[in-house]
């Protein structure tokens, strides 16, 4: 089915942009960026035609990549039915938020260069989904990590943005050190990488109820996955992420990349299921990353900011459903998290689009007027995420709950509670932004005030151009309808579903929730504005906490940055740099200069001297040859 | 024909030694004397010693490689005659002497 | 005949090359050099290479000493004063350590090599033009193109060094 | 011993007639020259200046031997001595007829033959400019140091092209011995057309007599001795005997660049014509000389015609008579045709020298550089590559 096109067209587009994109015009760049994308969408929906329904995976060997001993690495590229669902999302999703990006981006500089790391960025993501070995899905991985360390700072003249995608990166090693060694831990006890065989080999193990090396396998994978989908205690660089361009925070940090992490454990799921501890592990982070990230999202003014502490707490759902065993109801939830947030950070954009660069909430209210559109469609978003019935964020969500309650009742209500405060979090964020009256500034003097869109400075907030609209109302189709698309099913032939009844009870509790939390928001934020003040006046110490966001990264600077500065500023630096290895090589300069002091008194510039030097080697060497035995 | 008082061929090894005569000679020329030009021809002198040595092989050997190989001596020494008789020139034109004594510097 | 000439002229060589070391005016010490090979391009007759010592003659007696020769009344050069007083002892040293060292290489020669055979003239005559020709243009081709580039190369360089500017 | 007896008639004889062919060359080119300026040139000594050179001969040894204060003695004397001696010494190996039988004795009609005898002439040649070039550099004197530098200059830069235009010639004939260059040269094309290289390698022989030009220090190319700028360049300070030298090797030198170029381009001694024909001509030639002679001696232009036209008359008749008789013994007549034509072809070539020196005026020294490096230099090569060509095209 030559599925090596789908990932070859974005790279022909990167390619193409990434060489020659300076001297191109901006529709042809245009064209070729969200062509590519267009063209693999397109051969993504050919292919999935072609093989529906997938009930063996389909694959392909291109060739042998490193052969050594019995390590045997090919390119294999495979499809099944989760394969399936993901490349939907990364080529179906990327092709609106690429369609969108050429709106947003008009006025942007280093424009051909924007398109080509998104569509470098689109390569990897296809190649970290089709990949069918550990190593071919971990280039992927990397290649995912260097595209997002890239667009997050795509604004390399502005020190926070670098700084944003260096702390990205950074932070993202750390995972991938233990992505690494969690292959290398299953190629020691599989003998391959290769995910059929792998997991033949996990299936025939036995379930290991206490901490052993498939536990170990797995609490390495997990630690890369909290790296790239951003959990407890890797989330830190998710928030400062937003350094980037609003389409790049809904593409890479919302609807694909970050999901990555479920991915893989889902992929995982063979070697998971056998290490009950890992599994409870996964279930109990993705439950804590969900709860601290909503509670933080509550305190925030930043939009983006709100916006992506909510992407952290629905990772951390994700990662709950798969602890719990629901891995088809986490894969479900990325979908429908796929288009919600996807609509949201677009909508956010919109929102900074018309504002010239305003990020603020504070600033903004009664937008609803100005762009009616952008303020209907992030409504939709909202309703969705919040948990509102029948739409897709409750129908995916409450699958996950209801997991949860099987598994752990605990469990079950804080994930409810988190769900309230999901709600009330992302209405205030709306009622701050469209309702109430205008409170920024009309004049254009903010216009500098916002990265990068110096110079589009309008004044008056406006609605945004079609280009950008057209794929924020084909989200919020999705967003309202995307729950009656039953991945779940689609999925079962690979996870199994535990349906049992639960009281209907707690079938009710998450929309009733959701309810109270739009409720409360409404109140706080539309009919008493100064409520919330006074609330976080009351609880000034608690407020101001969680305002700081708990102080994690003031914590993780004194803990682990600082420790580390320090010990390579005295140790490396003035010890082993300056002291021995500078002092190594001073010390033969200095060795060199005193002999070259002494031999110097034979370098007499006399041509003559020299030549009897010469000439007295010369008899020396022949004497020599004679003692030594003649010429034979 | 009265009886030569040597024999009716001259055995190689007096090649031989005619070569490392003149090549000790070219030394000692190189070595004493000041006159750079001079300096310069003992090196031609050492070249055609050990050119000797090369045909005085070849004659042995009955193959006439040493004469390839005394041609090529014959034209490296024609490039180098050619390149270092123009930098004693160009040395002559700064420095106002031949003498390799008083040519001791590398800048001037 | 051949013992005869060859006593002749390796004994001409050896008083041209002495002469060249010891004469104070650059101009005889060209001469001498000329002597010296004329003498052994006759030797190389002897020895059977007959393009050698006509190549001899002309590369070597014709043009590179004609240069030496050229480039020493060009530049006027007198004949060269005492540098420092050589002492008598030194002097007669050298001389006498030189002489020793010419015995003992002599005596190694005729010990490595006590039957070598000898040469008479006309035996073998192996360096024809046409020999060292199809010599030169099959086995040693490479060389021999390297040794065109090395000519041009000196050329250039000496075109460049003898310029007015340097 | 017959080797040593046959060398030694030989080299008196070549010797004897070459020195006298050089005082009489002499006593033509200023013959010819005052005749190309329509003067009338030695005349006073002996019928028409024919004792000229005697008197000439005379004079330069009588002459005091003048040795100027300022000079380096070893190599002034030596510097004369060196430039008569290599002048001199390559007409040993130069061939002027083909193999002979006297009383018995196969010999050649040269001094020696060599197998590689042009590389001989070519190695003595590039030898020559030490003579000049010691003479200007030892009479201590600026005119003559100038002269001798612009000599060895000149000589350097010319003989690249000759020996590019010799190498021509030679890859057609695929030899290095004159002898076999002339054999390679019997026959004719067609029948008629004689197969001399100066047809194939036309070119070459016009480089050749260039550089020849510039060898000898001819006109236009006697920089050297250039009167009006350098009062008569090297040999200023000569006088007697070391003059007449000098004198001696350039004529000698002429004649050697000419019977090189007649043997390697014109055919050495081979006929213009094929023999049967060829054999009558030198009869006709000296008859219709004499017979002219005695005509015109029966009205003399001048006093002394009436004797000396007869003369003169009588001997080419003579001449004539000799070849005619010649045809009875043919190994005479080998001797006497291959002599003939040789000096012929010989004389043709002096002639030009001496016209051309008659015509032309002398170049300036940049522009005798140029014309060797830019001009002369790339013909040779250019006709040096074309005949390789040929030849590689032609010999499978």
């Amino acid at each position: 089915m030559n599925l090596w096109l789908i990932p070859a067209f974005p790279l022909l587009g990167f390619l193409l942009n990434g060489l020659f994109g300076r001297r191109f015009s901006k529709p042809l760049i245009n064209l070729i960026a969200v062509g590519s994308v267009m063209l693999s969408f397109l051969w993504v929906l050919k292919t999935l035609n072609g093989l529906y329904p997938i009930e063996q995976p389909h694959l392909e060997h291109y060739f042998t990549w490193i052969q050594s001993g019995s390590l045997n690495i090919s390119v294999d590229f495979g499809v099944d039915r989760l394969t399936a669902v993901f490349l939907l999302i990364v080529t179906g999703v990327g092709l609106l938020i690429h369609t969108y990006a050429m709106g947003y981006m008009e006025h942007e500089g280093g424009y051909y260069r924007f398109f080509a790391y998104l569509n470098l960025f689109m390569f990897f993501m296809l190649t970290l989904v089709l990949a069918h070995n550990y190593l071919l899905l971990f280039v992927g991985w990397e290649g995912v990590g260097l595209c997002s360390y890239l667009l997050i700072g795509f604004y390399f003249l502005e020190k926070f943005a670098t700084d944003a995608g260096n702390k990205a990166f950074i932070v993202n090693r750390i995972g991938d050190f233990g992505f690494s060694l969690g292959a290398f831990l299953i190629f020691k006890q599989f003998g391959s990488l290769d995910f059929t065989q792998v997991f033949e080999g996990a299936n025939k193990m036995p379930v290991e109820n206490s901490f052993g090396l498939m536990t170990g396998i797995c609490l390495l994978l997990l630690l890369g996955a909290t790296g790239k989908s951003a959990q407890i205690p890797l989330y830190v660089w998710l928030p400062d992420a937003m350094a980037g361009p609003t389409p790049v925070s809904a593409l890479i940090h919302a609807a694909t990349m970050v999901t990555a992490g479920v991915y893989m454990v889902a992929r995982s799921s063979a070697l998971f299921l056998h290490a009950p501890i890992a599994m409870d592990t996964v279930a109990v982070i993705g439950l804590a990353t969900a709860f601290l990230a909503a509670t933080i999202g509550l305190t925030q003014f930043d939009i983006k900011k709100v916006f992506a502490y909510s992407t952290v707490s629905q990772l951390g759902y994700m990662f709950l459903g798969c602890g719990v065993g629901a891995f088809s109801a986490g894969i479900f939830h990325v979908m429908t998290h796929a288009f919600f947030k996807a609509l949201l950070f677009l909508g956010a954009g919109a929102v900074i689009h018309g504002l010239s660069g305003e990020q603020d909430l504070r600033k903004m209210g009664g937008l609803a007027k100005y762009m009616p559109i952008t303020c209907a469609t992030l409504a939709a978003a909202s309703l969705a995420i919040a948990g509102v019935p029948f739409l897709s964020g409750a129908a995916s969500k409450d699958l996950i709950l209801e997991a949860a309650y099987q598994h752990a009742p605990w469990m079950y209500w804080v994930a409810v509670f988190t769900a309230g405060l999901t709600a009330f979090y992302v209405w205030r964020a709306w009622f701050m932004a469209f309702t109430g009256e205008y409170r920024g500034k009309k004049q254009d003097e903010h216009a500098d005030a916002g990265h990068g869109h110096g110079g589009h400075g309008h004044g008056q907030p406006h609605e945004s151009p079609f280009v950008m609209t057209g794929p924020l109302i084909a989200l919020a189709l999705l967003s309202l309808g995307g729950g009656f698309l039953s991945v779940t099913k689609w999925l079962e032939p690979m996870f199994a579903l535990h349906e049992e009844a639960v009281p209907f009870m707690i079938r009710l509790m998450p929309a009733v929730m959701a309810f109270g939390g739009i409720f409360l928001a409404f109140v706080f934020y539309y009919l008493k504005p100064g409520l919330a003040d006074s609330f976080a006046g009351a609880f000034g110490g608690l407020y101001r906490l969680v305002f700081d966001k708990y102080r994690i990264d003031e914590f993780y600077n004194a803990v682990v940055v600082e420790p580390v500065i320090q010990g390579s500023r005295t140790v490396l630096w003035k010890g082993v740099d300056a002291g021995g290895i500078d002092g190594a090589v001073n010390g033969l300069g200095r060795l060199s200069r005193g002999t070259g002091s002494i031999l110097r008194l034979m370098q007499s510039g006399s041509i003559r001297a020299y030549a009897a030097w010469v000439v007295f080697g010369s008899v020396l060497v022949i004497l020599a040859i004679g003692v030594a035995g003649g010429l034979r | 024909m009265p009886a030569l008082p040597f024999p009716d061929s001259v055995p190689l090894s007096w090649y031989l030694i005619l070569s490392a005569v003149l090549f000790c000679l070219g030394i000692a020329g190189f070595v004493y004397r000041r006159n750079v030009i001079t300096v310069f021809m003992s090196i031609e002198l050492m070249l055609n010693a050990v050119n000797l040595t090369f045909i005085t092989f070849s004659y042995k050997l009955k193959h006439i490689d040493g004469h390839i190989f005394a041609f090529f001596v014959m034209v490296v020494a024609a490039a180098e005659a050619a390149v270092g008789l123009a930098i004693i020139l160009t040395v002559f034109k700064n420095r106002h002497t031949l003498l390799i004594d008083e040519v001791n510097t590398l800048k001037w | 005949m051949t013992p005869f000439f060859f006593i002749i002229l390796a004994g001409f060589a050896v008083f041209c090359a002495i002469s060249l070391v010891s004469q104070t005016h650059p101009i005889a010490s060209a001469l001498s050099l000329v002597g010296v090979m004329g003498a052994l391009a006759v030797l190389y007759l002897q020895l059977g290479a007959e393009f050698i010592a006509a190549a001899q003659m002309i590369v070597y007696a014709g043009a590179i000493m004609v240069l030496f020769v050229f480039v020493i009344m060009l530049l006027n050069a007198g004949a060269e004063q005492e540098a420092r007083r050589v002492s008598r002892l030194a002097r007669f040293t050298g001389m006498l350590l030189m002489a020793v060292f010419l015995g003992i290489i002599s005596l190694t020669i005729q010990a490595q090599f006590p039957k070598m055979g000898g040469v008479t003239f006309g035996a073998w005559v192996g360096g024809t033009a046409q020999e060292i020709g199809v010599l030169l243009f099959t086995t040693y081709l490479l060389p021999f193109e390297v040794t065109s580039v090395l000519i041009l190369i000196a050329l250039v360089g000496a075109i460049v060094l003898a310029r007015k500017e340097i | 011993m017959n080797f040593l007896l046959i060398s030694l008639i030989k080299t008196a004889v070549v010797l004897a007639v070459l020195l006298t062919g050089l005082a009489y060359l002499q006593w033509i080119e200023r013959k010819v020259l005052a005749h190309i300026q329509i003067r009338v040139g030695p005349y006073r000594v002996g019928p028409h200046g024919l004792l000229q050179p005697l008197a000439d001969v005379i004079k330069l040894i009588t002459k005091e031997g003048f040795v100027p204060s300022h000079v380096n003695k070893l190599f002034y004397f030596m510097a004369p001595w060196l430039a008569v001696t290599l002048a001199l010494i390559s007409i040993a190996v130069l061939p002027f007829g083909p193999q002979i039988e006297v009383f018995g004795q196969k010999t050649f009609m040269e001094l020696t033959d060599l197998r590689i005898g042009i590389l001989f002439v070519l190695a003595v040649s590039s030898v020559g400019v030490y003579g000049v070039a010691l003479a200007g550099w030892a009479s201590n004197n600026k005119y003559a140091l100038l002269g001798g530098l612009r000599s060895s200059a000149q000589m350097i830069s010319y003989e690249l092209p000759m020996a590019l235009a010799i190498a021509a010639p030679l890859l057609l004939v695929n030899t290095l011995s004159f002898r076999e260059v002339v054999n390679a040269q019997e026959g004719y094309w067609l029948g008629f057309i004689p197969r001399w290289n100066v047809i194939p390698e036309c070119v070459g022989f016009v480089v050749f007599l260039v550089a020849s030009f510039a060898e000898t220090n001819r006109v236009p190319f006697d920089l050297p001795e250039a009167e009006n700028e350098l009062v008569a360049g090297f040999h200023v300070e000569y006088g007697s005997m070391k003059f007449a030298s000098f004198f001696m090797a350039e004529y000698a030198n002429m004649i050697t660049v000419a019977a090189v170029a007649t043997l390697l381009f014109l055919g050495g001694w081979t006929p213009l014509f094929p023999a049967p024909y060829s054999n009558v001509i030198p009869v006709l030639l000296f008859a219709a000389t004499g017979l002219l002679l005695l005509i015109a001696g029966t009205a003399p232009a001048r006093r002394m015609d009436k004797y000396t036209f007869p003369v003169v008359g009588v001997i080419s008749l003579g001449i004539a008579l000799i070849f005619g008789v010649s045809f009875l013994v043919p190994v005479v007549q080998t001797i006497l045709m291959s002599l003939f034509w040789f000096l012929a072809k010989l004389l043709v070539i002096l002639f030009i020298f001496i016209w051309i020196r008659g015509t032309l005026p002398r170049f300036r020294y940049d522009q005798l550089m140029r014309f060797a490096w830019t001009i002369l230099f790339p013909i040779a090569m250019a006709n040096l590559l074309l005949t390789a060509l040929a030849v590689a095209w032609t010999t499978k």
